[in-house]
């Protein structure tokens, strides 16, 4: 069961990191290949919005995200925001968000481009927690386990046994 | 893969080919190219999606904003694909009803209005 | 200042994981890419020695690396291996190691194919603290900042100044 | 990338073509490689790197390590390589003195001993 922690600090540009590694360490672990443009978008969708959370609330502090191997792939991404700022529910345990609702109404506003740009940024949101949700079948939404946050899980399934290890011990250093 | 953009005009519609990864880091890119043809008067976009490799909610966000602003013009927004990973994407969060998908640029270029 | 933490479970594919890592934020922080290959084996060959320690003397225990992109890039490994079990000097500080002599050396033991595999092993490690010697201007081993262990200090330069944030921010989550 | 592995003989030489990337993670399979060509009799082994895209210090202890084997039988191992990135790595760890290095699979094949 082998484990990898990635902390990254609240930038679009580590979302990305977050998603080659989710996508290299899955791939590694035998996963079925198919699952990996899943992996990566919903990884992707769960770091974009701690990402935006900590960039409002706690940008000096790092979202962790954690992946485990074994017996399912696991992704945990947790942020440092206090849930009375962050949405705790994500709207996952609701009914979904309407797109065609959501597009409508966003187009209230002055229509100044930076109302425009803030209705393109909650369709976003809406838009992520639509895909984490129509993604990713094993989903839970729980409080941080140490501290404030909320931390994201998601897990997939991995159908061959875990790939053997291979490599090098180094006997001597 | 880094976005790319690349822009042209058939008749009255522009078409904006997009290739690459539209996520949170390059989609204010794209954003700003929408931005930038609407308020140049283009007011008929087709959006060619045939060579983008990822596309996140945020990418999403930006292609609503952009439908929005050519909507308010009285213009249109249509995009072309034809990959299922990215039309599934469309599926998933019900913008398929918000979007005319086309399965070519031929095809959108003389779909009306 | 962007940071990106990454704490892998101690196998030869997470060695590459964290390759995998140093070179993505070392091309998004604006390096020269002529640099990437060296920080790439750098990063890889300061992991395989903290990966091979761990196995031998703390299997369960992570191994952690720590990337940052200003002022200059830098990549600090760091085992929790205590330091009476592993060669702190990392054999930096004194004359490098002679590899012809290293490999004449090795040709002593009974020829088994074990006895094989430890020269190649032990060959390997004194290669890869060449290695890192011989690739990294800016080296520092240290020991680790908490509790027991060796942190391995390794920055390169930014030449043009840090990229620009890119990216969007979601006001809305 | 992962490692790949292709075998064949010119005359009494036997060519290892490596490709990919030799590394902590793949250096066991091509130690495995070496070490049934060796029990197999191959004595003299020419190991093309020119497709090698990265190497690491335990793939230089294998290819030590397959040194070792064929000098044991009164064999030899050549390298063919002329990529400057792995070249330095030779140099860096003073390799290059236990190793010919050729800069063709002919050179190497037509080399004594
Ligand atoms: N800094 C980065 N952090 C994380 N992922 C990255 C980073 N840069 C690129 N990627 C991802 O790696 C993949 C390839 O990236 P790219 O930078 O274009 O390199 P290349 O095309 O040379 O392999 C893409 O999926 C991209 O999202
Ligand atoms: N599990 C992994 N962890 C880290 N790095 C990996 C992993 N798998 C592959 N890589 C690295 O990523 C690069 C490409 O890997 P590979 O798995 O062959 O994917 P592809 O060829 O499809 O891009 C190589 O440098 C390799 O070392």
């Amino acid at each position: 069961m082998a484990t990898v922690r990635l902390e990254i600090s609240p930038t679009p540009a580590h979302v990305r990191t977050a998603r080659l590694v989710a996508a290299a360490v899955a791939r590694r672990s035998g996963i079925d290949e198919v699952l990996l443009d899943e992996i990566r978008l919903a990884v992707g969708e769960a770091c974009s919005r701690a990402v935006g959370l900590h960039r409002m609330h706690s940008p000096q502090t790092l979202v962790h995200v954690e992946l485990t191997d074994g017996p399912r792939f696991t992704v945990v991404v947790t942020d440092a925001v206090p849930r009375d700022l962050a949405p705790t529910e994500l709207g996952l345990t609701g009914a979904m968000p309407d797109p065609v609702a959501l597009v409508a109404a966003s187009a209230a506003g002055t229509g100044s481009a930076e109302d425009a740009e803030i209705a393109e940024d909650s369709i976003a949101a809406g838009v992520g927690l639509a895909l984490l949700a129509g993604l990713v079948d094993d989903l839970d939404v729980v409080s941080a386990p140490h501290g404030v946050g909320t931390a994201v899980r998601m897990s997939w399934p991995l159908t061959p046994p875990a790939a053997p290890v291979r490599g090098a011990v180094r006997p001597f250093l | 893969m880094e976005l790319s953009l690349s822009t042209r005009a058939e008749g009255d519609r522009t078409i904006v080919e997009v290739g690459g990864e539209i996520d949170v880091y390059t989609a204010p890119t794209l954003r700003e190219q929408l931005i930038d043809l609407v308020s140049q008067g283009h007011q008929h976009i087709v959006v060619d999606m045939e060579r983008v490799e990822f596309l996140d909610s945020t990418g999403l966000g930006v292609l609503v904003g952009g439908l929005k602003r050519v909507r308010a013009q009285d213009g249109s927004l249509r995009l072309v694909c034809t990959q299922e990973r990215i039309l599934k994407i469309f599926r998933i969060t019900g913008l398929e009803k918000v979007f005319p998908i086309h399965a070519t640029v031929a095809e959108a270029v003389s779909a009306e209005g």
